[in-house]
């Protein structure tokens, strides 16, 4: 029945733009990769040197509501705005060095699972398993309270602790498709097994991991800034929202003077992660074969 | 399961071993016990095999794990053991608290989303659980204190009021489980019972909310999923009610994923209770292990790493089993 | 036969489908009647809009899809004007249906037994206790052993046919005036098959009810049915007695699907084959929808949609040309005598 | 095994045997055996079509894809062109393993029974192992490791020449094309791995076979989704065709099509066969298809031939009770002649546990005591009319 339609990409990109709510995280995304790359024209620099450091406006911890010359107020002595707009390329550096570290290791954990079975598919399954009989954060903050402070280290816990899901979902694909008979096709045309890997097996499992690798930027930026705002995250005066927000933890019973180091990162993260998962959202939808007519 | 247990345990104490005699050392000899006695360096070296070979310290640091002795809690001030377990109670009902209603709400705004797929109620709801999902609990946690309490002053931080605090420290206060709602029934002070309650809202609403959002994506898409089945349409076509299609013979089929998919993962989100019970400081297992990572205490954060593995994988066992409950053609193997 | 005795008349039903590429008419005007106890065929290939059709009739249409046009007359009744509440109590009870997949079909966390109780008890008055005696009696008449023990069963603990067998029991369980058959054989083996053709042929004899055959195997249609509704691209290109249009058929679409099937009882080097492809549903032709695939396609055909017309009594055919036709088959069984 | 002597035998499956364990705890031991193809043995001629009919489960798809190992046989051999090709593609050790028991063992026995090598080589029945034997008696002088090496030399090449000359053409039409990929390679991919063309000649060479095929060569570039099922079959023709194979599986290669596009693609493998001097194992469900297609039928039941012979005998004169029921149970299209069936009763039974005896006796109509007490051999009951029944012919249509 399928006789020559419009081609799929243009059909897929209509598609796309047609969904709101994926435009809106579009956008978004734009928003925050512009304020990322311009993040010295926006908030200036640092010039004692190390732009990552947010720096000090005030020798006083007391928080100062905004004003005009800092528009985010301060806390701790640090200026808020500076630390959401450069805290944004911070947003950035963790979620896609973490995601994409974590979905290499899954990949090549899941392809290898999948391609060899029998007993190597068992026992790193089972690693799988017990990797992810730790809860995540728990994991990350025994991880990081032991490595010791810095954004590093974070990034590091993240990672051993993140791949898990993607390894899972690859295997899974992977073991799916290779019943496919098109990869039997291959196979009887006496196609090597690698290329038989490459050219058939991952084009078509690959989108479901771009997917939830989409979805999983916010999530890996969540909890970076939770362990940062625990204290066992980024060093006080990173520029991170995480950072920012943990100010906070020392005005606890009177938040209402301090509202502005809340709602400002707060608002900072929301957004961000709110733009992945939206796109996320959206891809997967456009991927879903289910989806489609 | 065992090997599960067996493996965890390798992994966490594979961290604790990258820490380094030295520093394994030092961390041992805070506990006051050790500090009487003069040779206690020696005989820690002794009796956590601090200079031999990992496989060795591994089985010694289990063996004393499997006795009970998970080091000392500097946070406690005792025993990790004994620690976690006094606060256990409070994080186990600030859960149950929160999760009734997530699961109960989720699942009916999932079906109602699924039912009504792309028409303003559907898209309503995905947007509010998107919105959910992408916010983190400790800045909506930080949101609900700043509203309610620094602003508006109606739900305060805490467990009870001080004076309700004095009362159930007090002797003639019965402890039976350590849950400060049902202990206060139990004790018949209905005050204290209303107080705590008062306390829980907005450390239930806080770990609800993130768990709802994403039991909800998942009941939406696996409704929708049973809803486009044949045998949808035979229950159709035998003169069954619309509704009775949906509770009945729809949502039965799409509980089956919502039950693995996300048992699983509401229970990994347990790891929320360590920003809640830190947001509004509450006494718990969460704040626990938050107070640990501050402090370096090696030795607490580690015991709660196991207690809540564990609890993770006994959790993960008892959603394997119901899966078993719900669909009939597992329960044949 | 007059329609007006029919127990269902459907008259130039349409129903559209809005897809987000377009309108899709997966029927555009079609007629026919069924009668008290018979058996009509509907026979078609892939996506000429024979299941649409009886979904239509059960209004059982999705969302997308969309009755646009035509009349459902159900035992005198206008069935679209009927509200969704009546319909419930006549879906199941009045009209049933079975379906092509009883893999599929049938509710994987109930059992057999419960799915066929509550058809029972959503439309006759008993109790749960006689219901459930109906229930595996119901299965025994079905030819499924151990009804006793099958009925506790889950649809996973049956093979193929023994749930096509479950579908038939629970589709018969109130005995309905009208059942629609939609491909119930078309997944199941010959022999398995065969097993299910004569019991449904038996039931039909025992309960007297009506029976739409929807199928795309001529063999099944040569089987079971009285009369023959053929589909093609939403339209009844011929509709007659089942020996009329097997000995006789006026629709070169007709003619050439009973040519394009390898028999047993014959050898043939080449088959023949009816060219091209089904069109596409977002984009019919104009004029006779088969005119892209016929050879006795003229301009008249791209141009002119042809009525169905009758060619003699109770045979109508949506055909310029039965003439040519004739003469073409008659040159054609010549050569095949020779 | 055939005594039809008129063309040059192709392929023969001696003794075939697949199993697939079926895995169940936590240790994924194995439980049980599905005994999806259990000791077949056929031979098909050059430029034939063998049909391999049954209904689902009785092994047919996986004693095709056995054939062309797709599927590792669990025992038995596949002799292609005179060579054994059973251990072409078993790990390497499997292979050794495998010339020493079938050849090398077997041949020191038979030298010890019958005094000599001469009179071992002479005790084969057929030309294929014979040969064998002469080359380990008389050109390796029984030294067994250079025989091993021999064998197993060069086995790369080997394996290519087979891919090359035996082919696949899948059910369905719609998950045998990869999604993601051009027609022109989809097509072309199997020129490329053999080498057969280089850089623009392998879009030559696929916009001629597209032409043959039936397919407009203006198309190559587009996907597999952009055509009809029709279309997607013949694409999926194409990709076998261009290795100019000797020998093709049809599984079930018209089953998922509509009638009239049925015919067609039966149409077009007819005339491929004839300009091309093709061999088709043709495996389907529908006996009318077997029946137009094939020149010698096997019926296949519960893994196991029922009954093998040339069409005409076994159209007209079906000789196993399975056989002629399951023609009995085909609706034909023609409502002049109800015929009285034979309608079998009950469902075929597990692969995992398949009856005793004669696997078809808790269903036959005629079945007696002995039936379900020994299994009854294939054998030529004759001209090359295979049937395994001990009352063959008795149950009439």
């Amino acid at each position: 029945m399928a006789v020559k339609r419009k081609s799929e990409f243009r059909k897929i990109m209509k598609k796309y733009w047609k969904n709101g709510t994926a435009v809106l995280g579009t956008c978004l995304l734009v928003f925050f990769i512009i304020v990322a790359v311009f993040a010295p024209q926006i908030a200036g620099v640092n010039e004692m040197g190390n732009n990552y450091q947010i720096p000090r406006v005030s020798w006083s911890s007391k928080p100062i509501a905004p004003t005009s010359e800092h528009p985010f107020g301060v806390i701790g002595g640090r200026d808020i705005f500076y630390g959401v707009v450069w805290g944004t390329r911070t947003a950035f550096r963790l979620g896609l060095i973490i995601t994409g570290f974590s979905a290499l290791i899954g990949v090549a954990i899941g392809s290898i699972s999948a391609y060899f079975g029998g007993w190597v598919d068992e026992i790193l399954m089972r690693i799988v398993d017990i990797f992810l009989s730790i809860p995540f954060l728990v994991a990350a903050m025994v991880m990081t309270t032991i490595l010791g402070k810095g954004l590093d280290k974070v990034i590091i816990a993240l990672i051993i602790f993140g791949w898990m899901s993607t390894a899972r979902l690859i295997r899974g694909n992977i073991l799916q498709a290779r019943e496919e008979q098109y990869v039997l096709a291959a196979k009887a045309l006496g196609q090597k097994d690698w290329k038989i890997i490459m050219k058939h097996i991952l084009p078509n499992t690959i989108f479901p991991v771009v997917v939830q690798m989409s979805m999983r930027i916010g999530s890996y930026v969540i909890t970076a800034a939770g362990l940062s705002f625990l204290g066992v995250g980024a060093e006080p005066g990173y520029a991170d929202w995480g950072t920012i927000l943990s100010y906070s933890r020392n005005w606890m019973t009177m938040l209402n003077e301090s509202w502005f180091a809340i709602v400002f990162p707060g608002t900072a993260m929301v957004l961000f992660v709110l733009a992945w998962n939206l796109v996320g959202d959206a891809l997967r939808d456009i991927f879903d074969p289910r989806m489609r007519s | 399961m065992p090997l599960i247990l067996i493996g965890v345990t390798l992994i966490i104490f594979s961290m604790i071993w990258a820490l380094g005699p030295d520093r394994l050392l030092a961390s041992y000899i805070k506990s006051p016990e050790a500090l009487k006695t003069p040779d206690a360096a020696e005989r820690l070296i002794k009796k956590y095999g601090l200079d031999e070979p990992m496989p060795v310290q591994y089985l010694k640091w289990l063996g004393n794990i499997l006795q009970g002795d998970f080091g000392y809690s500097m946070v406690g001030k005792k025993g990790v053991l004994p620690a976690m377990l006094e606060r256990f109670p409070y994080t186990l009902e600030l859960t149950i608290y929160a999760i009734i209603p997530v699961i109960l709400v989720a699942i009916w705004l999932g079906v109602v989303s699924a039912v009504h797929q792309n028409k303003f109620i559907d898209q309503f709801i995905r947007v509010f659980a998107l919105v959910g999902w992408s916010l983190p609990d400790f800045v909506f946690g930080l949101l609900l204190l700043l509203v309610f309490y620094s602003l508006l002053g109606w739900f305060p931080p805490g467990m009870v009021n001080t004076q309700f605090d004095l009362i159930m420290r007090s002797a003639e206060w019965n402890k039976i489980t350590s849950m400060p709602t049902i202990d206060a029934l139990l004790n018949g002070r209905f005050d204290i019972f209303v107080d705590a309650l008062r306390h829980l809202i907005l450390p239930v609403m806080t770990l609800a909310y993130l768990w709802w959002a994403y039991l909800l994506r998942i009941t939406r898409s696996s409704m929708l999923e049973v809803l486009r089945k044949d045998y949808i349409r035979t229950a159709r076509a035998k003169g069954v009610p619309e509704n009775i299609v949906i509770q009945k013979h729809a949502k039965k089929n799409a509980m089956i994923p919502v039950l693995t998919v996300a048992g699983g993962s509401v229970i990994g989100l347990l790891g929320g209770t360590v920003f809640v019970e830190t947001i509004f400081s509450r006494v718990g297992m969460g704040r626990f292990l938050a107070d640990a990572a501050t402090l370096l205490d090696y030795w607490s954060i580690i015991g709660g790493a196991l207690f809540f593995s564990f609890i993770m994988i006994v959790g993960n066992l008892v959603v394997d089993v119901s899966y078993a409950l719900v669909d009939p053609r597992i329960r044949l193997e | 036969m007059d329609s007006k005795n029919a127990l269902l008349q459907v008259k130039d039903l349409r129903t559209y489908f809005h897809t987000e590429d377009g309108i899709v008419k997966a029927v555009d005007g079609v007629t026919f009647d069924v009668y008290s106890g018979e058996t009509l065929g509907i026979v078609g290939e892939s996506g000429c809009g024979k299941s649409v059709t009886s979904l239509s009739v059960m209004r059982l249409l999705d969302e997308k899809g969309e009755i646009a046009g035509g009349k459902i007359i159900f035992e005198g009744r206008d069935v679209m004007a009927i509200p969704e509440s009546q319909m419930m109590k006549i879906r199941g009870n009045d009209m049933a249906m079975i379906f092509q997949e009883p893999m599929t079909a049938l509710n994987p966390v109930f059992t057999v037994g419960f799915q066929i109780m509550e058809a029972i008890l959503l439309h006759q008055d008993v109790n749960k206790e006689q219901a459930r005696t109906m229930a595996i009696d119901m299965l025994r008449k079905v030819g499924i052993p151990e009804p006793e023990k099958r009925v506790d069963e889950y649809p996973h603990e049956l093979s193929g046919g023994m749930r096509q067998r479950a579908m038939i029991a629970m589709a018969l369980s109130c005995n309905p005036k009208l059942l629609f058959a939609d491909e119930p054989t078309t997944a199941l083996d010959v022999t398995i098959q065969a097993q299910i053709l004569e019991l449904m042929k038996s039931l039909q004899e025992q309960y007297g009810m009506a029976l739409v055959m929807i199928t795309h195997d001529l063999g099944v249609i040569a089987e079971m049915a009285q009369r023959v509704v053929v589909m093609y691209a939403g339209k009844v290109v011929e509709y007659a007695e089942v020996l009329t249009l097997f000995k006789k058929p006026r629709h070169p679409y007709t003619w050439g699907l009973m040519n394009a099937i390898p028999k047993l009882d014959e050898d043939k080097e080449v088959l023949y084959n009816i060219p091209g492809v089904v069109p596409d549903p977002l984009d019919f032709p104009d004029g006779c929808r088969f005119n892209t695939r016929c050879p006795l396609a003229t301009d008249k055909c791209r141009k002119e949609e042809p009525p169905l017309v009758e060619v003699e009594e109770n045979h109508t055919s949506a055909c310029w040309y039965v003439d040519k036709l004739v003469e073409m088959i008659k040159v054609s069984r010549a050569g095949e005598g020779a | 095994m055939s005594k039809i002597t008129d063309s040059r035998l192709l392929l023969r499956a001696d003794r075939l045997v697949k199993h697939f364990p079926v895995r169940a705890g936590v240790f994924r031991r194995v439980v049980a055996q599905v005994k999806a193809v259990d000791d077949i043995s056929f031979d098909v001629y050059e430029k034939e079509t063998l049909g391999l009919v049954g209904e689902s489960g009785c092994g047919k798809t996986t004693a095709g894809m056995s054939v062309l190992r797709l599927y590792e046989p669990t025992s038995g051999r596949i002799i292609m062109e005179g060579e054994d090709t059973t251990y072409y593609f078993m790990p390497a050790l499997k292979a050794q393993k495998y010339i020493r028991d079938i050849y090398i063992d077997r041949f020191t026995e038979l030298k010890s029974k019958g005094g000599s090598a001469e009179a071992a080589i002479q005790s084969f029945q057929n030309d294929f192992d014979r040969k064998i034997a002469e080359r380990y008696f008389k050109e390796f002088n029984e030294d067994r490791n250079a025989f091993v090496r021999s064998m197993l030399s060069n086995r790369e090449e080997k394996r290519k020449a087979f891919r090359r000359n035996a082919q696949i053409i899948f059910q369905d039409p719609f998950s045998s094309l990869n999604p993601r990929m051009r027609v022109r390679n989809i097509i072309g991919e199997g020129a490329r791995i053999h080498g057969l063309a280089t850089g623009s000649d392998v879009l030559d060479k696929v916009a001629d076979i597209m032409t043959k095929v039936g397919l407009s060569k203006d198309h190559m570039s587009r996907f597999p989704h952009e055509f009809s099922g029709g279309q997607r079959q013949r694409i999926g023709v194409a990709r076998a065709l261009i290795l100019n194979p000797k020998l093709i599986v049809c599984d079930e290669a018209v089953s998922a099509l509509d009638v009239s596009i049925q015919a067609q693609i039966l149409n077009l493998l007819n005339d491929l066969q004839k300009e091309f001097g093709l061999t088709y194992l043709f495996i389907a469900h529908d006996l009318g298809v077997v029946k137009h297609v094939s020149r010698r039928v096997a019926v296949m039941y519960l893994g196991k031939v029922a009954e093998l012979a040339d069409k005409k005998k076994l159209f007209d004169d079906p000789l196993h009770p399975y056989t002629v029921s399951l023609m009995s149970a085909i609706p034909e299209a023609n409502p002049e002649k109800k015929k009285q069936r034979i309608i079998l009763q009950g469902d075929v039974p597990s692969p995992i546990n398949p009856p005793s005896g004669c696997r078809f006796h808790p269903r036959c109509p005629i079945a007696k005591e002995i039936c379900a007490r020994e299994e009854p051999q294939l054998q030529d009951v004759g001209g090359g009319h295979f049937v395994s029944c001990f009352f063959p012919g008795q149950l009439k249509r």
